[in-house]
Parts: structure tokens; sequence; C-alpha cells
């Protein structure tokens, strides 16, 4: 074995590198917190880099340069699927375990995916809940960070799937990239507005949209007339859904996604947990279902008007 | 003589056809809100806008104003979530504009360095700064700034009034005091303008500080037009109002432009990505028809230079 | 009388060029005091010490009774120095009535400009140098001449007690060159001190009350200007006498190298040139500034390319659409702006030199540094180039020396035609002289060679034949030792010469 | 005389000597704090993960020679990888013929910028400023932002991922060239003649050169090496996107810069070029080994992308402001000594 626990800064303990997409986030942010935590309760080393822009090439460099480094265990959020997925079968070949979280790489370029919630159980809470406001029916348009964000298309790509299947009287209209800037997202909201004068609902999928779109529908006067649902904090949103101009915010117990990933890495890392296992037990959470080689969060949750102050990240 | 406004004419007809368009095809566009929103979100560049025109007239570059930009507003929020009130915030955001703004000034203007690789060095320093610092949170205003406080309509009244105001006495500067008479000159040939007793590094030390001052000034009208600020606010601003000089008429080589060009050129590319929203086209086009535009504008400065020369 | 201007001392250095080493200047008002030296004595150097451009090293300046270490350009605009520099210092995108603004009195960066008062400004010191230029008119489409008519306008305008002037005629015509005489007559009865530098020692001799000369850097005396004779005057510039200023023609012209039939270029208003030049002979062109001189010798260089008409090159007919193929049907053009054209400052000499014969030196684009070293070598010896060696760079020569690089890299090329544009502008005497010696050294060895020039007694000195340009063409081709009224008059127009058919 | 130009020829070598302190420096300071930093792999890696920005910043080098710029090299390496992309995955070329006609692209979309500086005298920084939005938003459009290609065959990813006698495949790409643009510009006429057009473009046309060829000789030859450098970079990726190279031409830029070559042309070397691109990737790489050490409560190598930014931005602030303030201290100190 070329690396191993020799590696590791703390005595014999594991060292584990936790990936994000990308640093400049609230949403990775919290989910470091969660898996900090974790790390320090197994007593591992945790390392943790992401890239600070869009280049596509960063995250391989930080992989590789964990390879070097000779790290156990890396758990990754893709941002370009393919492209990571070269880095971490390079990896798994040097003999480090690779699980990935948030956003999945190849399945052979991982041993498990920590799955927050399936692709098509994000788009579809998305577009159920929107259904579900505008009576299912009308235009809506999508707000997204960039048109190369590989999971964010994924969403997309279920959103639709989802319509087509079970609501025909509900159209999406447009997409429109705000490249993780809430100003851009506001401006483009504010342009679909009067060039969709029909539109009942916009679904952000980028977290920075969510409160930039409720601020375009704010201005417009349409507070309650287009519902802003999207995938986001609920710190970003508070303000927004109180006001009743956002109507729900979907996500997953974030700081929960980055504990249950680093547990699930050090048991991966140590052979407590197997291809083929059906069941994990994760420190605090408990045990946790498994199904195939994804690791199941639970489903997502909407946050509301009426729980939203239950939760502070 | 003909020749002098050609610039504005042709960006002016071209905005003008692009309007024409929009009210057959989309009259949506101009209902009153969200043409005001849409209005108000542009004046934030508008203001970067003026500063990097006179920037470039005195024939430097500034890319860093993206960077300050956001730094400014980053300044503010802070300020702000600190519990000083409003004035303070502000004063704080042009105060940091006008410190950074500074730097990149006693740089360029006494040690000689050229500005495009000395604000380069200052965009990616207080960028990567911003990021160590903030990690990228999204923060949260204290209630009260938005708007200044006050109704939107009035606020955005007010945001639009300070970025014409501001456009309006920078023109007026330009042409009616000497100093405006000093950017030209220092643009033109620096050498000739010291031998004129004028003095070229206090001109280019004061517009870089004035671009530092304007990029508070629209960090504060950007930061008024939401409850939060996110600290990269000012990403690829310093392209957006680099573009919008160059089409609306500046020589990058210095010495000639004027802000009415540049407010043409402004709201020409500003309209070309609602214009695709309003004309129902994917947005996938967007940056490939900015390219073009610019492209466009700098083809037009060369064919009526050749002709210039043959005639 | 009590000087307005006295300079005690004053060094200055450039890196290790000590352009000064110590002069003193003193200016009585009402006054035309000249300023003479070769080319690189220190002559410029020191009135940008007196307008503020340069701050002197050590030294100190009296103006109207204030003692002070150094200047700005605006402070020695307050104590009331204006100063014609060698090359205009205007603003081209700016208009003459602008620019004239701009130079008059200070006034606070944040005062109002007034359009209309500075219209009228303007165009009443135009009026009053007999100028015929419009205030609005862009500085940019104007003549050199006329540009210069403006610098003397900013100049006249802002009342200023010390007038300099820095080779004020270098490209004036003669026209021109009379109002600007009338204005400096019309300072000194104002009482004002005027500071004069010029290369040309007939308007020493027709202006100026005292001369005072610098050599090297430092100041060899002042003398009133009736105490001396030319040949004087020359001993004090160059150290020693300069004997027989122009050299002899020797030997009869050969065959005829370049024949030029009806050439035009619409683009360089060059019109219906005909024009013969033969091996071994020199021939001079004369005209006016304006004529279009420099013109026709881009269109032969294929700068701006003829668009009709018949070029032949030793018997064989050719266009020439660029420089590459000029230089490689063996024309060389020395052109007439030195540092723009001529050498580049920053490049080694060895570079300049070898510039023009890259594909000859260098066969397979491959860089051979001994050969060029040796080519370098071989010509500063030849002509007497003064540098510290081939890896000089061209910046650091004086004026005469880098003519002569400029020179060299044309010779390099073993050209049948070269074109001389003003080879000896702003060159002093003793570089001139050698510089003459060497043309006439190289149409003996057979080249044929046109030279262009402005310096009339230059092309009557130099020339087997002289043409003549006006309005941009050749209107006259008079034969060697003709006078020089009857040169002029061709220039001019006056109809006396013989025109070619 | 002789004593100025030994102060100045010091001073460029002074630069150049600076530079190099700088890099056994960071080699000292990182084998010291950082974690396995001079490990046979982790040096691969250095050199592995900046290829792609050297290469740029080779050819950056004749054009900032010629008193130029070119910032569409990043938009130009995302248009070249999708153009790869679809020749290997739609047209189903071989990946060696698709890469050469993806250096041609580049050579064409150089060819362009080439055309409107040098043929139409527009100022580059605002040609490039265009082609810099065009290139990118060509390659969104072509994939309509969304499409990236991938399952690139084993033999062509080895290229970006794989050693030939120990050392990154793309390494030795990376070498030759380097060797070639080292000779082209201090060995050749087309080199010597970048500079003389960066002293003096009309000065170089007066002597004969043909001023707008070989200008247009370095933004082509810019365009292909970006085609080449988005070649590599997918090998590596094994992913194709419009993405690629974003930023690369800052990062380009800033190596040439750093390296002593001046913004406004004439002056430079390859040399210099290969000691800047050097200090940025071994700063870019070292950071992220030191695990231990903190600041801001953070692991330095979790915040190495910023620290290196950071940090790049200053050392190309102090390496610009010591030649001038050198200088000047220089000229202070011969007068004081005549
Ligand atoms: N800015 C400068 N930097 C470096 N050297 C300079 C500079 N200006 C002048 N010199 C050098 O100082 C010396 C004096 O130059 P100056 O221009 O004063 O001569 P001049 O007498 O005016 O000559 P000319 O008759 O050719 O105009 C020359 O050797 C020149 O090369
Ligand atoms: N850079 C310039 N800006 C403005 N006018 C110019 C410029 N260069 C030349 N001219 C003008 O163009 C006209 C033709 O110039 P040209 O150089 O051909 O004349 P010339 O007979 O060679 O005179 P000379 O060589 O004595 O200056 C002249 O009026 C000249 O002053
Ligand atoms: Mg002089
Ligand atoms: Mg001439």
């Amino acid at each position: 074995k070329p690396s191993g626990g020799a590696a590791g800064g703390k005595g014999d303990g594991l060292t584990i590198a936790f990936l994000p997409k990308s640093k400049g986030n609230q949403y990775f942010v919290t989910c470091e917190k969660g898996a900090r935590a974790a790390a320090d309760e197994l007593g591992a080393e945790f390392l943790f880099d992401g890239p600070t822009n869009s280049d596509p090439a960063k995250q391989n460099e930080i992989v590789e340069n964990w390879i070097s480094l000779g790290v156990d265990v890396i758990a990754a959020s893709s941002e370009n699927k393919d492209g990571l997925s070269t880095a971490l079968r390079k990896a798994q070949a040097a003999g480090i375990k690779v699980i990935t979280y948030d956003a999945d790489a190849q399945p052979d370029a991982r041993t498990f995916f920590v799955n927050q919630a399936t692709e098509k159980g994000i788009g579809e809470a998305l577009l159920d809940n929107t259904a579900s406001l505008i009576g299912g029916e009308g235009d809506f348009a999508i707000i997204t960070a960039n048109l190369t964000a590989a999971n964010q298309n994924g969403w997309i790509d279920a959103i639709k799937a989802h319509q087509a299947a079970k609501y025909p009287n509900m159209k999406l209209v447009d997409i429109k990239p705000c490249d993780d800037l809430k100003d851009k997202a506001q401006q483009e909201t504010t342009n679909l507005l009067s060039a969709h004068p029909n539109l009942k609902a916009v679904i952000s999928v980028c977290s920075p949209g969510v409160p930039g779109a409720a601020e375009a529908v704010k201005q417009a006067g349409k507070t309650g007339t287009v519902k802003v649902v999207g995938l986001g904090l609920p710190s970003e949103n508070r303000a927004y859904v109180k006001e009743g101009v956002t109507q729900a915010v979907i996500l997953w117990k974030v700081e929960d996604l980055g504990y249950l990933t680093i547990q699930a890495a050090a048991a991966l890392a140590k052979g407590e947990l197997k291809p083929g296992d059906t069941e994990f037990k994760a420190g605090k959470l408990g045990t946790m279902k498994i199904e195939g080689d994804n690791i199941l969060l639970g489903t997502p949750f909407a946050f509301t008007k009426e729980n939203i102050d239950q939760f502070d990240f | 003589m003909n020749g002098k406004h050609s610039r504005e004419i042709t960006v002016a007809g071209a905005l003008a056809l692009l309007l024409l368009a929009l009210g057959i095809l989309a009259p949506n566009f101009y209902d009153l809100q969200p043409l005001l929103s849409r209005t108000t979100s542009q004046m934030p560049a508008l203001v970067a806008a003026i500063g990097i025109t006179l920037v470039i007239i005195t024939r430097q570059i500034d890319i860093s104003i993206g960077a300050q930009f956001s730094m400014c507003g980053v300044v503010a929020g802070v300020v702000a979530a600190a519990g000083f009130p409003l004035p303070v915030a502000v004063l704080a955001a042009v105060g940091t504009g006008v410190v950074m703004g500074a730097f990149n000034g006693v740089l360029i203007a006494w040690l000689g360095l050229p500005s495009i690789v000395v604000t380069l060095a200052t965009m990616v320093t207080w960028n990567e700064l911003l990021r160590l610092w903030q990690q990228g949170r999204l923060m949260t205003l204290p209630d009260g700034f938005q708007w200044f406080g006050l109704s939107q309509a009035t606020g955005q009244g007010i945001v639009i009034a300070v970025a014409v105001a501001l456009l309006v006495s920078a023109a007026w500067t330009m042409k009616h005091l000497a100093a405006g008479r000093h950017v030209y000159a220092v643009g033109t040939d620096a050498e000739a303008a010291r031998l004129a007793g004028i003095n070229p590094k206090w001109t280019t030390f004061g517009v870089f500080v004035l671009m530092g001052a304007l990029a508070g000034i629209a960090s504060v009208l950007n930061l008024v037009q939401s409850p939060q600020v996110q600290p990269n606010a000012g990403d690829g601003l310093e392209l957006k109002v680099i573009a919008a000089a160059v089409v609306g008429g500046v020589a990058i080589t210095g010495g000639r432009g004027n802000l009415w060009g540049v407010l043409l050129g402004l709201l020409l590319l500003a309209n070309v990505n609602p214009a695709l929203t309003h004309f129902h086209q994917p947005p996938y086009w967007e940056r490939a028809i900015q390219g073009l535009v610019i492209l466009l504008a700098v083809v037009a400065d060369g064919m009526k230079r050749t002709k210039k020369a043959t005639a | 009388m009590k000087p307005i201007l006295q300079l005690s001392d004053i060094r200055k250095s450039f890196g290790a060029v000590r352009a000064l080493k110590g002069v003193s200047f003193e200016l009585l008002p009402g006054e035309v005091h000249a300023l003479l030296g070769e080319n690189g004595a220190g002559k410029s150097t020191l009135i940008k010490v007196i307008t503020g451009a340069h701050a002197p090293d050590e030294g100190t300046l009296v103006v109207d009774g204030e003692t002070l270490r150094s200047l700005t350009p605006s402070k020695a605009r307050e104590l009331g120095i204006a100063c014609i520099y060698q090359q205009p210092a205007l603003f081209p995108d700016l208009t003459v009535a602008e620019n004239i603004g701009l130079r008059l009195k200070k006034r606070s960066a944040f005062a109002r400009v007034n359009h209309a008062a500075q219209r009228e400004k303007a165009a009443e010191l135009l009026k009053r140098i007999g100028a015929e230029i419009s205030p609005d008119a862009e500085v940019r489409s104007l003549s050199m001449p006329e540009q210069q008519l403006v610098e003397i306008a900013c100049a006249l305008g802002s009342g200023a007690k010390i007038v300099i002037m820095d080779e004020p005629t270098a490209s004036l015509t003669q026209k021109e060159q009379h109002l600007l005489f009338a204005v400096v007559r019309d300072l000194r009865k104002s009482g004002v001190g005027v500071v004069y530098i010029s290369h040309r020692l007939e308007e020493i001799f027709a202006l100026a009350d005292r001369v005072t000369v610098l050599r090297d850097g430092e100041s060899v005396g002042t003398n009133r200007v009736d105490d001396l004779d030319e040949a004087a005057m020359i001993k004090l510039m160059v150290g020693r006498e300069v004997a027989a200023l122009y050299p002899p023609a020797e030997g009869e012209p050969g065959e005829v190298v370049l024949s030029l039939k009806n050439v035009s270029c619409a683009a360089g208003g060059v019109q219906g040139v005909n024009l013969e030049v033969r091996a071994g002979e020199i021939v001079g062109m004369a005209g006016l500034v304006g004529a279009g001189r420099t013109e026709l010798a881009r269109v032969l260089f294929g700068i701006t390319p003829a668009d009709s008409g018949e070029i032949s090159l030793n018997g064989g007919k050719l266009t020439i659409s660029n420089p590459r193929e000029a230089i490689a049907r063996g024309i060389a053009y020395v052109p007439e702006d030195r540092r723009r054209h001529g050498v580049i400052l920053e490049m080694p000499i060895a570079h300049n030199i070898t510039m023009a014969v890259h594909p000859v030196l260098f066969p397979g684009t491959w860089l051979r540094f001994k050969a060029e070293t040796t080519m370098a070598q071989d010509f500063i010896r030849d002509l007497g180039i003064k540098a510290y060696g081939p890896e000089a760079p061209g910046g650091s020569l004086s004026g005469g020396n880098q003519q002569k690089v400029s020179v060299s890299r044309w010779l390099a090329t073993k050209p049948k035609l070269l074109i001389l544009d003003e080879p000896t502008q702003g060159v002093d005497v003793g570089a001139k002289s050698e510089i003459h010696r060497i043309i006439r050294g190289l149409a003996k060895d057979g080249l044929a060679v046109l030279m262009i020039s402005s310096d009339l007694p230059e092309v009557l000195g130099m020339s087997d034949r002289i043409a003549v340009m006006r309005e941009g063409t050749v209107t006259a081709v008079l034969p060697g030792g003709t006078g020089a009224p009857e040169v002029m008059a061709a220039a001019l127009g006056q109809n006396r010469g013989k025109e070619v058919a | 005389m002789t004593s100025a130009r030994s102060s100045l020829k010091s001073l460029f070598a002074r630069h150049e000597f600076v530079l190099l302190a700088v890099i056994v420096l960071e080699v000292i300071l990182f084998q010291q704090l950082g974690r396995r930093f001079l490990d046979g792999a982790n040096v691969s890696n250095i050199f592995r993960h900046s290829v792609e920005i050297g290469l740029l910043a080779l050819a950056m080098t004749p054009v900032i020679l010629t008193g130029g710029i070119d910032l569409s090299v990043g938009s130009m390496m995302g248009l070249c990888a999708v153009c790869f992309g679809m020749l290997v995955k739609q047209a189903e070329m071989s990946p060696l013929l698709a890469g050469v006609l993806s250096i041609g692209i580049g050579a064409l979309g150089g060819g362009l910028n080439a055309f409107l500086i040098a043929r139409m005298k527009l100022p580059p920084l605002i040609v490039t400023l265009g082609t810099f939005s065009l290139f990118r938003g060509l390659a969104e459009a072509l994939t309509e932002g969304s499409k990236s290609y991938s399952g690139f065959s084993p033999s062509f990813l080895a290229l970006g991922n794989s050693d030939i006698a120990g050392i990154p495949a793309q390494l030795w790409i990376f070498l030759v060239v380097a060797i070639g643009i080292w000779l082209l510009v201090h060995r050749t006429t087309l080199g010597r003649s970048f500079r003389a057009i960066g002293y003096s473009p009309e000065g170089s046309r007066y002597a004969g050169i043909p001023v707008e060829r070989n200008v247009s000789l370095a933004y082509i030859l810019a365009g292909a090496v970006a085609g080449l450098a988005a070649v590599i970079l997918v090998s590596r990726l094994g992913e194709a996107r419009a993405n690629a190279g974003i930023g690369y031409e800052l990062l380009a830029i800033t190596a040439v810069v750093l390296g002593g070559t001046s913004i406004f042309g004439g002056s430079g070397t390859i040399a210099g070029t290969l000691l800047g691109y050097l200090a940025i990737a071994i700063l870019n790489n070292g950071l992220k080994r030191i695990t231990a050490h903190e600041i801001f409560d953070r692991p330095i190598s979790s915040v190495s992308n910023e620290m290196s930014g950071m940090l790049t931005g200053v050392l190309l602030l102090v390496a610009l402001a010591a030649v001038p303030v050198l200088k000047s201290i220089a000229a202070r100190r011969s007068r004081a000594g005549t």
C-alpha cells in the first residue's frame, strides 16, 4: 500500500480529507462545521480545501495533492462529475478510500455516495411544493448557478421529468444562470417577471438565487402572486419567508450531511463499512439506511414560515 | 467636426433599435416597475463607469474596481452589523474605496508602475483577502438599511438621482473645469502636460482616488437595494464597465472620450441580457453577443481611422 | 542692469551621464542671449532646469531676485518663464484655443474654464504673430510649422518676462521664420529676456546680443556677438578649427540608377514627379518644409507606395510596396525623425545596425552574434561612432552619433541608392562635417545619393545637382553651384528656375 | 558610461536572481513547514497541475514583448476544449487528429486577434477583451452551457495523468515548447524583431521588418499554444467543458510580468518567465502542504487558494516596485560616489 495511516499528523489516527464544490458558500461552510465535529469526535485529522472560483481543474488539483500527501480517505462533492472522477480514480488506485457526498461522481470512482436526497427526490420536492402553491398549473421559471453545474443540471432534469409526468398544466418557461451572484439572480428574476407576465412561480436551485429572486418579486410588488421556492439555507432566507415573499426553502440538515459523510468515511477507511452493507451506525445520528451504494441522510426538509425559526444554519 | 459625435450617434442608434424592437415584440419590457428596478440595478455600474472613464482618459486602466466594490460593500456591512448608523457605514465604504484607490495611485503615479499590472495585483489581493476574511458568507444588513430606510419608490429614486447627479457633475467638470482639462491633457501626453505646468502625478493619483471613492459610492448604491450583501458582489464589474467605456467611445490610448457615450454604452450592454429574456431566447449566447458588441465597436473605430487616413 | 535670471554652478546627471557639470549663466532683461554648443553639450538640459522640467542635482537659480534650489513647471510659469521646446509639447486632441488656454495663466484646478474668453484670447495671440490658424482647429490637423507657431503664441500669451526658444526654426519655413524673428525683436523691445538656441549661426548673428557657448556640459564663456565671427564661434563650440566645410565633388557621375516618371501617390500628396539620380552623384533636394520631399522618399521606400507612374532602378522597372521590397532592390532610406524611425534607443547599437539586413546576415533566421558584433565594430570604426562598444544602447549616444548609427544601418544593406532625409538636422558642426565627408565618400564609391535637406547651405555645398520640390512635385532641377537666390526662387514658385518638362 | 551599463546589467541580473532567491526561499519554507513537500509525487504534482498555465505564460511572452497583451487565451482554452470534446465524442475522431485540429482552431482564433490587432491596428487590450467574451461565449453556446464531454480513451488520458521516465508526460511537451519558444525569442530574427517592435513599431517598419506579419505570428502562436494547453487540460481532467481555463490569462500574465518582462514591450526573457511561473506554481502547491500551521484560526492548507492568490498579488507588487526603488537608490549612491 503506497500510502496509509503513517502520514497522519496525529499519531496513528485517520487522516480524512473533505472537498466541497466551492468554498465561498454558506452551504459548504455549514457542511464543514458538521464534518469537523465528526472528525473531532473520531479523533481523526481533518483536512479541508476547495476551489474559490469556477476553474474546473481546481478540484482535481486538490485531490491529487491529497493523494501525494497520503491521506486515508477522501470525501468529495463534485462540481464536474466526470472531471473529478478522473482524480478520484487515481486516489483509489493509490489505495485511498473515496466517498462522495452532496454531488456524486461516477460510481466506479467512489465506494459510497452519501445521499442527502436523490436528484429525483430534490427535484420532486421542489416541484411538488411549487405545484401545491400554484394549484398545479401555470408558468414557472428556474434560476440556476451556471449552466455547467452538474448536480444543478441533475435537479433541473428531475424537475422537467416530474413536471411532464405529473403536472401537465405547468410550463417551464425559462432557465437563467446567475453565476452564484445574488444581485444577478435579482436582475434575472426582474426580467423574467416582465418577460413572462403570467409567471406563477420561480424556483431557484442555487442558494444565492433564492434571496435574489425573492427581492425581485418583492420589488415588483408581486409578493404572494408569484411564489418563490428554492434550495437554500434558512438563515439566508428567514426574512423573506416570514414576510411571505418566499414560500418554501427546501434543504436537508446540512450540518448532518457533513457529519454523516465523515462518519461514513472513517468507517470505510477502518473497514467497518463495506460495500454490500445495508445499514450503518453514524455516531449521534444513529443508524442510517444504505440503499445500494447510497447512504441516505433522509428526505429533504421544507422550511416554511411556521418552522423556520427553529433552525439556526 | 462631423465625426466628433459619430460614436455616440451609432451607439444611440443601436440602443434605440434594440429598445424599439423590445417595444414592438415585448411591450412588457416597459412596464413601469420592472423598468425602474432594472434601471436602479444598473446605477452602481454607472457610478463605477464614471470612474473607469476618467481612469482610461488619463491613459491608465483599473481592473481592481470589482474587488474594490466588493471590499467596500463588505466593510460597510461589517460596520453596519456592528451597530453603526447608515451614514457611518457609507463613510466607511467610501473611505475604504479612497484608501484602496490611493494605494493604486501611489504605485502608479509615483513609482511609475504600469497600471494594468498594479491593478491586476491589487485585484487578486483584495479578492482573496475578502475570501479569507468572509468565507463567502451572505451578510444580512440591519433593518432600515434597504432604501435608506425609506419606501422602495423613494429609495429607487434616490439611487437613480445620486448616480445621475454624479454623472452630470462629472461630465460638467470634464468640460468646464480646469481639472477636467488636466485629465485629458495628462492622458494625451503626460510629459507635455508636465511642461505645461500640470502635475501629472497628482492628476493620476487624484483620478485613482476618485475611482476608489466612486467604487465606494457604487457599493453603497448596491447595498441599499436589498437587505443582504454578498462578499463577491463585484465579481466581473471591471469587465462590464471597461466594456461600456470602450463601446461608448473612450479611447483606450487615453485623452479621448466622454461620459455621455459611456452612459449609452452601458445602457446598450446592460440591455442585451434583458432583451434576450424578453425575446424568449436562451441565455447562453449572452457572453458571445457582448464580445461581439465590443469587437464591433473597436472595429468601427479602426474603419473610421483608416478612412480618415486615406481621405 | 540687474539680470532677471541667474544660474550658478548647475549640475545635473542622468544616471551616469553627466549632462551639466557646473554651468553658470545669466540673462538680462531686453536681451537676446544665444546658447550654442554641439549636440549633447547640454543646452536642452540647461533650459529644462530653467523651466523646472528637470530639478538640478546641485546649484542655485536666481529669478527676479528670488533665490531657488529648484523649480517646478508651474512655479516657473508663475515666475514668468515661458518656453518653446525643441519638440512641440502640444495636445493633439485639443483645439488650438484649448491648448493655448492650458498654457496661459495658471488657474486653480477647480476654476471654471471660460470657453469664449479663451477662444478670443487665442485668436488675438495668433493674429499678433501673424499666423493664419483657426483657434477651433484640432492641433492634430496642423502641420509641424503651424504647431510651432501655436507654441510661440503660447509663450507670447503668458506675458512672460523670460522666454526660452529651443531650436524654434528647425521646422519653420522662411515665411514663418520671419514671423518668429519679428516676435523675438518685439519681445526684446518690451524688455523681455530671450534665451535662443540654434545650430544655425546666421540666425545667431541676425538676432542675438550675447552668446554663451556650452561644451561637454560646461560653459566655455559668454561673449558679445559683435565680438565674434563665424570661425571664432565654431572654434569655441568644438574646441578646434573646422576647415573645409564641404568636401569637394570628385569624378564623373555614372549610369542612371534611379529614374522616376510621373510618379504620384495620392495618400502622400506626391504628384507627377520626374527625376533621375546617377551613380556617384549627390542630388540635393531643396524645398520649403511641407513641399513633400519626405513624402517622396516614403513613396520610394514603399512606406506609402506609389499609385501611378514609373519607378526604374538601374534601368529595370519595378513596384515597391513595402520597405522590405525597397531594401531588397537596393534602396536605403535614412529617415528624418531619428528618434522615432531611425534608431531604437533602447536597443544596442549592434542590433540597430543589423536591423535592416536580417535576411542577409542571418540566413535561415538563426542569429549569429559574432557576425553581428563584427559588422557593428566595423561601422563603429569606419564612421567614427563614439560609443563604448557595440552593446551600448542607442539612447546613450549623442544626436550626431545616433545619426551615424542610422546611416550605418543603411550602408550595411549595400544599397545602390541612398536617400538621406535631413541627415544633419540638429547635428552640431563637428559631426555635421564628418557626416558630409562620409556622404561624399559614399558617392565617390559609386553610390547614388538623394539628399533631402532644409539647410540651404548644405544643399548648395554638397549637391552635384539640386532638385527643388514644391507642392508635391519636382519643379526644377538646377546644376550644382547654383546660387541661393535661384534655389529659393524655385522653392517659392517664382518662375525663375529651369522648369523640368 | 560603462558604469551605467554595468549597473543596469546588475539590476537585471538582480531581478532574476531575486526571483531565484524567492523560489529557493519558498522551497526551504515549504520543506520545513509543509508535509511531504519534496516528495517525488508532489514535485510531479507541482508541474502536472500548472503546465497549462506555464504554456500560456510562455506563449504570452512574445506577445507582451511586442508591446501587446492577450486576454483571450483562457477563453480560447475553453473553446478549444469544447471543440476537442465534440470532435472526439461526436465526430468520433482520433484524439491525436482532434488534438491537432484543436491547436489549429486555437491558431485560427489567434488569427482573429492578429487580424484585428496587426492589420486593423486596434488596441490589443480591447480586442482581446472582446474575444475573451466571444470565445468563452462561443464555447458556452456550442454546449448550450451545460453539455460536457467525457469518457476518453485511457491512452489519451495517459497524456495528462501518467509519467514518462519518471516525469509527468505533459511536462515533456512543456519542455519541448519551452525550448522552442526560448530559441524563437532569443536565437532567431523573429524574436529580435518582437523586441524591436515592442520598443518602436514605427522604427521597426522603417527598418524593413514586416511588423504586421511578425505581430500576427505572436498572436497566432499564443492561440495555438492555448489550444495545446486545452488538450492537455482535457486529458488531465478527462472532461471537456466550456469553463476550461477560466482565469488562466491573468495567471499567465502574472507569471510573465513577475519574470521581469516589461508590460510595455521590448525587454524580457523566457528564463524570467519560467522563473516567474515556477514561483507561482510552487507557492500554490506548497501552501496546500502546510497542515500544521494556522491563519485566522484555520489550517493554512485549507485556505491555500486564497493565500496563494493574495501572496502572488503581493509578490507581483513587490517585484514591480523593487525595480524603480532599487534604481533610485542606485542613482543616489552613484551620485554620492562621484
Ligand atoms: N532624459 C534624459 N535621460 C538621459 N540622458 C539624457 C536625458 N536628456 C538628456 N540626456 C543626455 O544629456 C546630454 C545633454 O543633452 P541635451 O539634450 O541637453 O543636449 P543639447 O545640447 O540640447 O543637444 P542638441 O543640440 O542635440 O539638442 C546628452 O548626452 C544626452 O544624451
Ligand atoms: N506628424 C505630422 N503631423 C502633422 N503634420 C505633419 C506630420 N508630418 C508631416 N506633416 C506635414 O505634412 C506635410 C508634408 O510633409 P513632408 O514631410 O512630406 O514635407 P517635406 O518637404 O519633407 O518637409 P520637411 O522634410 O522639410 O519637413 C507638411 O506640411 C508636414 O509639416
Ligand atoms: Mg537640444
Ligand atoms: Mg521632411
